[in-house]
């Protein structure tokens, strides 16, 4: 050991150390290029979970099952003022489980917003549902079709049924939000997407590709971007697309019912000033609702979408036909024969709506029953522009008669929660409605006979 | 030459005396038996057969390859630099250089000895662990029993034919044991190759999950790293210290990328001790296995150059340390 | 008189893992030491020595064979009260400081609070580390560890005082001390067992002495009377009375023959302990604590100038 | 003997904090205790985050302190025996015993402080808590519903009997359920959880009720500002997850009868405020459900364990706190103990590894009890008989470590249920007492038969 080296091995030191951080960026630019879904997951993971995914070593299943077994029995037992935080560490541990990141979503959407009085509180929650697994869970798995499966659900069943008692409020407050990118019921496309703040906000806050939307508008719309449906049939697309040639089921189970119910009730008019939310038919779409489900049962093959899609075209044919649009009733009413050759039981159109529609009206539920009463009102004012004051009067009666039966059925304490809209308003949208598809001199005959706004 | 022996000699004094320690032989048996557990005790296996195995098996094999590597060397140095063990070496004519050397080479050698225990336990887990099997003959789950049969008994075996080697030749019953233990797995591991995992015989199948081996190996090379880092702490606190500090380094490595590589490009201190802090998230690859993804041949190439230069750069860190502490 | 320790067949055979007899410390050993008497064990390394006292101190178990200590059990607490011991290597707690060493020991004597300030003050102006005492022992030097253990096997004012090697590790005033402390508590009563290969304390202070090799007993008895070679007499006289030495001893062969010889006085209890330990080597005894011997080896005496020294001799004072 | 313990205990003590254990354990528990709680994420009620509150911060304080405990205490005779230290005690007038209880008081002492330095910084939490201005509902449901701890009071149950069993046992072999053959021992599990869960449903117009006994002086704490509840956990068969409700209590000692209006109830747990006057102190009280929905599909389930349930103030908050944390210490107390025995048998590492494992063990026993799960049947002898052997073993293990979880009531004090005098007593005397006894003899008796003058042996 001589002087010399004695001062030489720091330098050396320093040197290597040198040398070891310029490998270490090269080994980081490598893990980079590896691709996303390998090590990249961890790269960009807080510094908890890449603490829990490593340093916790082999505890890691282990503990996250012991906090799933704990969070099960929490929820078991309705408890569920510490699910949050539980599923919050159980995600950290299994970040890329889509299980857990729908059971967290659903606990938060569904179970802690129940437990809040107030909706501004609940809706708090289910907004937090709906952002854990867009923006969290999606970085983690963004190929895993079960994650887009639950954020569809969250949009479909928890905004979009009237199951919920602040379920109005949230369709508002979700109206309100989109109306910032569509005003009306139409979205603007080429405004949009030549907008960068627009579609930037879109793409960072939404995570929703406006291009992918407009694309969808064309194959499946148009939509009404203002309405849950809507975004479910766009996570639930979008869960289709990840799964690639393999497909999902469950993803196409969920589209085809987004677009069933953007068929029943897919156009809003929507004045929050007012508080006037009323969703009526988007008969446009019933034939892009066909080929879906024949793209469906193209894709699976034998399962019970066959059902399904025999419901809808049931249902679909008395809709159109309530509406007046014979045409297309009629071309439902074909396909509906088609595929269930001696099913219907009837010789054509007419028959199969007068032995139905009465058992249709006394099944239906919230939508459908807006849905026909509307259509009543609508074929009533058909009938006054034609001047038949009678059959008016007829339907009319039919329109009030169906409402008022269901009502009446209802406790008052569940119709609160169903939140129908004014009878007023559903009549004024079916004025409307006729005044628009009506030759513009039977529109007048209409306002002649009906007065500015339906009032007779 | 003489150089040479006395290197070789050190190392195995230091190898050796870590491998005598009972806490090794209990580590690296509870590592096994934890690994050989995982497929067993999981049940929330969360979709994802196999891999929650794997990973499960290769975090064992790191976080107790922490415990081993870190206890060999803070206990091994620090202690004898304060029992006078090192002072008698010392006044040899061995030069402080070989001596702190030949430790690092000793531990860095229990290090490997235990990855590869590991390795061959993490191998055969995986191939235990639950699978999903389209297979027309024996279609749906299939759990590799005889395989985990074979595991299990191979630990009873070795402990207990240590325990005769002892009691009959007095063999060292740690050193034998933990040798045992790795001759048990490596039978098991050539026995199994020969069938597949319903049990049937096809010889030279070697059905495993060799993916896994590059991540052991870049594993090995953490520890490697890690051992460097302990000796060099401990040439100047004593053990317990040693061992809180190097939970510290470990933390610290962990966050690297996310903590201060993110930060780099706006801080120098954060690029600093990005590029400075060991990076251990380079030495853990189990993620890049999942959803069939291999580690390439040249990443571990890579990552062995940074592995290398890395701990020669800490231990010449550390060997200025040693050149300067008081012995005995 | 009543011994205060007093051990028939005392055997200790220490086993290995699976039971079996690894090493034969002590075997067979009959040993009586007297109250008030300062006794002394010898005997080359590993010939059993500390072993004997552990056994003693009922820090280990006998294998076999019984031992009475102050005639009551080893491992009995009442004992212990009356026993003060100085271990062979510092075994104090590193964090306390000299004082708290004290003062917690004779806590564990149950002496009251005064009692136990004005000891430790004593104690510690005895052995000199008055000035350290509020520092921790781990910071302590060797030698002055050992003042301290010297002073807590003191803070009972035990009856019997069993110490390991007592000076090693000590200056050679601090030697003194000891001796000095050896025989004053010896003149109160106090029963001192003392083992150590400095035959020259031995010699000094101890009344009796017991020489171990191999675990046995080779020889025991009064210093005097081990030392006294029957067959001869030896005659002291103060130089100056004697005169000329040359004169004295042509004087005393023209009266008792051609044998006599004149000269100082060598210290003799060396000689006589090597030749217990040689007598016993050729016995040719399976040995467990140190082998035998064979001298100097020869690659050494090319260049090792000098007396041959037993490694068992030599020490620091 | 008792200065002797004194001295050593103090020892004891010194030698933990010096050792630094004991400092790092405090500063990660005050690191923990005041970060955590903050940072969990709660479900945004005031009551809810109280809960986690108390829940996380004694249950965290419980694991750091607990692995303080065993990591120092597993040092604290290992270390001595292997530097020697041990043997200049060893040969003073001290019992192995003394030396063991001076060692076990002394880290004691510093669990105590642990628990106190926790306890003081939850309260201190939970002052704010209940002086903040909450969203919603705010601190006085915090105070109302977590800090007033009650008694629960169960119904008298309504076990199913023999009779009810083979009732329906013969009823499903005739509607041709149960294939013939198959006896009632084989379907037993299945048929009673039929009939339990017939019994929990109330369908719509029907109506369900439970008496409750009240012991005698239970009514002590109630008052006007501590009310009493009554707590129900319900679930609606229907999809839409409500059920339309009215309750009834009467107490035919009090001759008191009172009604709450009908109400939705959603899924989940819930809590009716019950006058303070109405029940009796002592004697029966008469709990009635009468579903009100109109809907054929609205049946309310009364599935929880139990269906329904009377809470009656009892204690303060801080008696139940105090009882909580006995109970905490005394499950410190069997860690220390353990830690303390690996120590006198093995050296350090393999001491420490021991107790982990051991701690470890009892858990994953515990877990492995809420999970068990049968083997596939195709596993063959050998597993099939680890299985039993494991099966024995853990149940081994829960009988010797389920008590020493039991004494933890973390959970109850969360959940605003009043920790019982008797269970604190009881865990002290049993955890803190018995189970340190006889570890305590039994490394007593291998410290005294050990032998200690061999160094690091």
């Amino acid at each position: 050991m001589t002087r010399r080296w004695t001062w030489l091995l720091p330098l050396v030191a320093v040197l290597l150390f040198a040398a070891a951080a310029e490998r270490n960026e090269a080994l980081v630019a490598m893990r980079g290029r590896m691709g996303p879904g390998s090590g990249d997951v961890l790269r960009n993971a807080p510094p908890l979970v890449a603490l829990t995914t490593v340093a916790f070593g082999g505890l890691r299943g282990l503990v996250a099952d012991i906090l799933w077994l704990r969070a099960s029995r929490l929820q078991e037992e309705g408890e569920y003022f510490e699910l949050v935080q539980l599923a919050d560490w159980i995600t950290a541990l299994e970040p890329r489980c889509s299980e857990i990141w729908g059971f967290h979503a659903w606990n938060m959407a569904y179970n802690v917003s129940a437990m809040m009085s107030d909706s501004e509180d609940r809706w708090r929650w289910v907004r937090s549902g709906v952002e854990l697994l867009r923006d969290r869970g999606l970085t983690y798995s963004p190929s895993d079709p079960k994650m887009y499966f639950e954020l569809s659900w969250l949009f479909r069943n928890k905004i979009g049924h009237p199951l919920d008692r602040s379920h109005m409020f949230y369709k508002h407050r979700w109206a309100e939000e989109m109306s910032v990118f569509f005003p009306g019921q139409r979205a603007d496309w080429p405004a949009i997407l030549a907008s960068e703040s627009l579609s930037g906000r879109l793409r960072r806050e939404y995570r929703m590709d406006p291009e992918f939307m407009r694309q969808m508008d064309s194959d499946y719309g148009p939509f009404d971007w203002r309405l849950p449906d809507s975004h479910a049939a766009y996570w639930a697309l979008r869960g289709r697309e990840a799964a690639g040639r393999r497909g999902s089921l469950a993803c196409d189970r969920l589209l085809l019912q987004a677009l069933v119910s953007s068929f029943l009730q897919g156009q809003l008019v929507f004045r929050p000033e007012e508080g006037v939310f009323l969703t009526t038919p988007n008969m446009d779409i019933f034939p892009k609702v066909v080929n879906a489900f024949e793209e469906a049962a193209a894709m699976h093959g034998e399962t019970t979408l066959p059902v399904a899609f025999a419901g809808f075209v049931r249902e679909a044919t008395l809709i159109l036909y309530t509406f007046g649009r014979r045409e297309q009733a009629q071309a439902a009413f074909n396909i509906m024969r088609a595929r269930t050759p001696g099913a219907t039981g009837v010789s054509g159109l007419e028959e199969f709506v007068s032995v139905n529609i009465d058992r249709a009206l006394k099944n239906a539920n919230r939508e459908r029953v807006v849905v026909y009463t509307e259509g009543f009102f609508y074929q009533g004012f058909l009938w006054l522009a034609a001047g038949d004051v009678d059959k008016a009067a007829a339907s009319d009666e039919m329109a009030r008669r169906h409402w008022d039966s269901y009502v009446s059925a209802k406790p008052p304490e569940s119709l609160r929660q169903l939140a129908l809209p004014a009878l007023d308003d559903v009549r004024r949208h079916a004025y409307g409605r006729a005044l628009i598809d009506l030759p513009p001199a039977l529109a007048q005959k209409l306002r002649d006979a009906a007065g500015e706004g339906g009032q007779e | 030459m003489l150089r040479f022996r006395q290197f070789t000699a050190l190392a195995a004094l230091a190898a050796g005396e870590s491998l005598r320690q009972p806490i090794f032989l209990l580590l690296s048996l509870t590592c096994v038996a934890w690994m050989a557990a995982l497929p067993v005790v999981l049940m929330h296996k969360f979709g994802e057969d196999g891999k929650l195995v794997r990973e499960g098996a290769l975090a064992l094999h790191f976080v107790f390859g922490i415990l081993v590597t870190g206890h060999a060397a803070s206990w091994s140095l620090a202690r004898e630099m304060r029992g006078g063990t090192a002072a008698a070496v010392l006044t040899k004519p061995v030069g402080r250089d070989m001596f702190y050397l030949a430790k690092y080479a000793g531990i860095v050698s229990v290090a490997v000895a235990f990855s590869v225990c590991a390795a061959l336990a993490t191998l055969l887990s995986e191939r235990v662990s639950e699978r999903f099997v389209a297979d027309p003959v024996l279609g749906g789950y299939v759990t590799d029993w005889n395989t985990a049969r074979m595991v299990f008994s191979g630990i009873i075996v070795s402990l207990v034919v240590a325990g005769v080697l002892n009691y009959r030749w007095r063999f060292p019953f740690q050193s034998s044991g933990f040798g045992l233990l790795a001759g048990m797995l490596l039978l098991t591991f050539i026995v199994r190759g020969q069938f597949d995992i319903h049990g049937r015989l096809s010889p030279m199948l070697w059905a495993y999950d060799w993916r896994i081996v590059p991540a052991s190996l870049l594993i090995t090379l953490a520890l490697a790293v890690f051992a460097a880092i302990a000796l060099a702490l401990s040439t100047r606190f004593p053990a317990a210290p040693t061992v809180a500090a190097c939970c510290g380094v470990l933390l610290v490595g962990l966050v690297s990328d996310y903590v201060f590589g993110t930060a780099a490009s706006r801080s120098f201190a954060a690029a600093t001790l990005h590029r400075v802090l060991p990076n251990w998230q380079n030495f853990w690859m189990a993620d890049a296995l999942a959803d069939g993804g291999v580690i390439p041949g040249w990443y571990l190439l890579e990552a062995a150059t940074y592995a290398g230069v890395y701990s020669a750069a800490v231990l010449a860190l550390g060997l200025t340390f040693f050149r300067r502490s008081d012995v005995g | 008189m009543e011994p205060a320790v007093k051990t028939r067949g005392l055997t200790k055979v220490f086993a290995d893992f699976w039971c079996r007899p690894r090493v034969r410390a002590v075997s067979g050993l009959d040993l009586d030491i007297v109250r008030g008497e300062v006794f002394g064990l010898l005997g080359p390394n590993g010939s059993g020595k500390s072993t004997t006292i552990k056994l003693l101190l009922g820090l280990l178990h006998p294998s076999a064979g019984s031992v009475e200590v102050l005639s009551r059990r080893p491992d009995d607490v009442a004992t212990k009260k009356l026993i003060g011991y100085l271990p062979e290597e510092s075994y104090l707690y590193r964090y306390l400081t000299a004082r708290e060493t004290l003062d917690f020991y004779g806590r564990l004597f149950d002496i009251g609070a005064r009692q136990r300030a004005e000891r430790t003050e004593q104690l510690l102006e005895m052995v000199g580390l008055a000035q350290a005492a509020d520092r921790p022992v781990g910071e302590f030097s060797k030698g002055m560890a050992r003042r301290i253990g010297l002073a807590q096997a003191l803070i009972n004012d035990p009856a019997l005082l069993v110490l390991d090697e007592p000076t090693s590790g000590l200056d050679p005033i601090g030697c003194r001390q000891i001796k000095d402390l050896i025989v004053a508590l010896a003149k109160r009563g106090k029963t001192i067992l003392l083992c150590s290969h400095l035959l020259a304390d031995v010699e000094d202070v101890c009344d009796r002495i017991a020489i171990l090799y191999n675990g046995r007993l080779r020889a025991q008895g009064r210093v005097k009377d081990l030392l006294r070679e029957s067959a001869r007499v030896r005659i002291t006289l103060p130089s100056e009375a004697a005169g000329p030495e040359e004169k004295l001893e042509e004087e005393m062969r023209r009266r008792f023959g051609p044998e006599v010889e004149v000269g100082h006085p060598v210290i003799e209890l060396e000689s006589f302990f090597l030749d217990v330990v040689q007598k016993a080597r050729e016995g040719h005894e399976p040995d467990s604590g140190v082998g035998h011997e064979a001298g100097v080896p020869e690659y050494l005496r090319e260049t090792a100038a000098g007396p041959y020294v037993p490694r068992g001799g030599g020490g620091e004072c | 003997m008792l200065s002797r313990i004194t001295a050593l205990a103090v020892l004891a003590m010194r030698a933990a904090v010096r050792s630094r254990v004991f400092v790092s354990t405090m500063v990660a528990l005050c690191v923990m205790i005041v970060w955590v709680p903050l940072n969990v994420r709660g479900d945004g009620t005031a009551a809810g985050q109280a809960r986690i509150l108390i829940h996380y911060t004694l249950a965290l304080a419980l694991v750091v302190a607990g692995t303080g405990a065993v990591w120092t205490s597993c040092s604290a005779v290992s270390q001595e025996i292997e530097s020697g230290e041990i043997r200049l005690v060893a040969v003073k007038p001290v019992r192995a015993f003394e030396v063991w209880a001076g060692k076990w008081l002394g880290l004691m002492a510093l669990n105590s402080l642990l628990l106190l330095l926790t306890a003081a910084v939850l309260c201190v939490f939970l002052f704010f808590l209940t002086r903040s201005s909450w969203g919603g509902d705010g601190p006085s449901t915090v105070r109302e519903r977590v800090l007033t701890p009650r008694r629960m009071y169960e119904p008298v149950s309504d076990a199913v009997t023999e009779e009810a069993f083979l009732d329906e046992f013969t009823r499903l072999r005739e509607e041709g359920e149960i294939q013939p053959g198959v006896t009632p021992e084989s379907v037993r599990e299945p048929i009673m959880q039929r009939i339990m869960a017939r019994r929990a449903a109330v369908g719509p117009g029907e109506s369900k009720h439970w008496t409750i006994n009240v012991p005698a002086g239970a009514m002590a704490w109630a008052g006007e500002r501590r009310k009493s509840f009554i707590g129900f956990r319900v679930a609606s068969a229907s999809w839409a997850g409500r059920v339309h409700g009215e309750w009834k209590v009467s107490s035919p000692a009090a001759d008191g009868e009172w009604t709450v209006p009908a109400t939705d109830y959603a899924d989940g747990y819930h809590m009716i405020d019950l006058p303070g006057s109405l029940l009796p102190d002592g004697g029966a009280v008469v709990v009635t459900y009468l579903n009100g929905s109109r809907d054929e599909s609205d049946a309310a389930v009364f599935s929880g364990k139990p269906p329904v349930a009377l809470l009656v103030p009892s204690g303060a908050f801080a008696a139940s706190l105090a009882r909580t944390l006995a109970g905490m210490l005394s499950l410190l107390a069997v860690l220390t103990a353990l830690g303390l025995c690996a120590g006198t048998i093995f050296s350090f590492p393999v001491a420490a590894f021991a107790s982990f494992s051991m701690v470890l063990i009892f858990l994953l026993g515990r877990y492995q009890g809420a999970s068990s799960e049968p083997l596939p049947p195709d596993v063959g002898f050998m597993m099939a008989f680890a299985e039993g052997v494991g099966l024995r073993m853990a149940r081994v293990v829960n009988m010797v470590g389920g008590p020493v979880f039991r004494a933890v009531t973390i959970a109850q004090l969360a959940d605003g249920l009043a920790v019982p005098v008797s269970r604190a007593v009881l865990s002290v005397l049993f955890l803190a007492g018995l189970y340190p006894t006889a570890l305590g003899a039994a490394a007593s008796l291998i410290l005294s038969r050990r032998e200690l003058g061999e160094r690091g042996k």
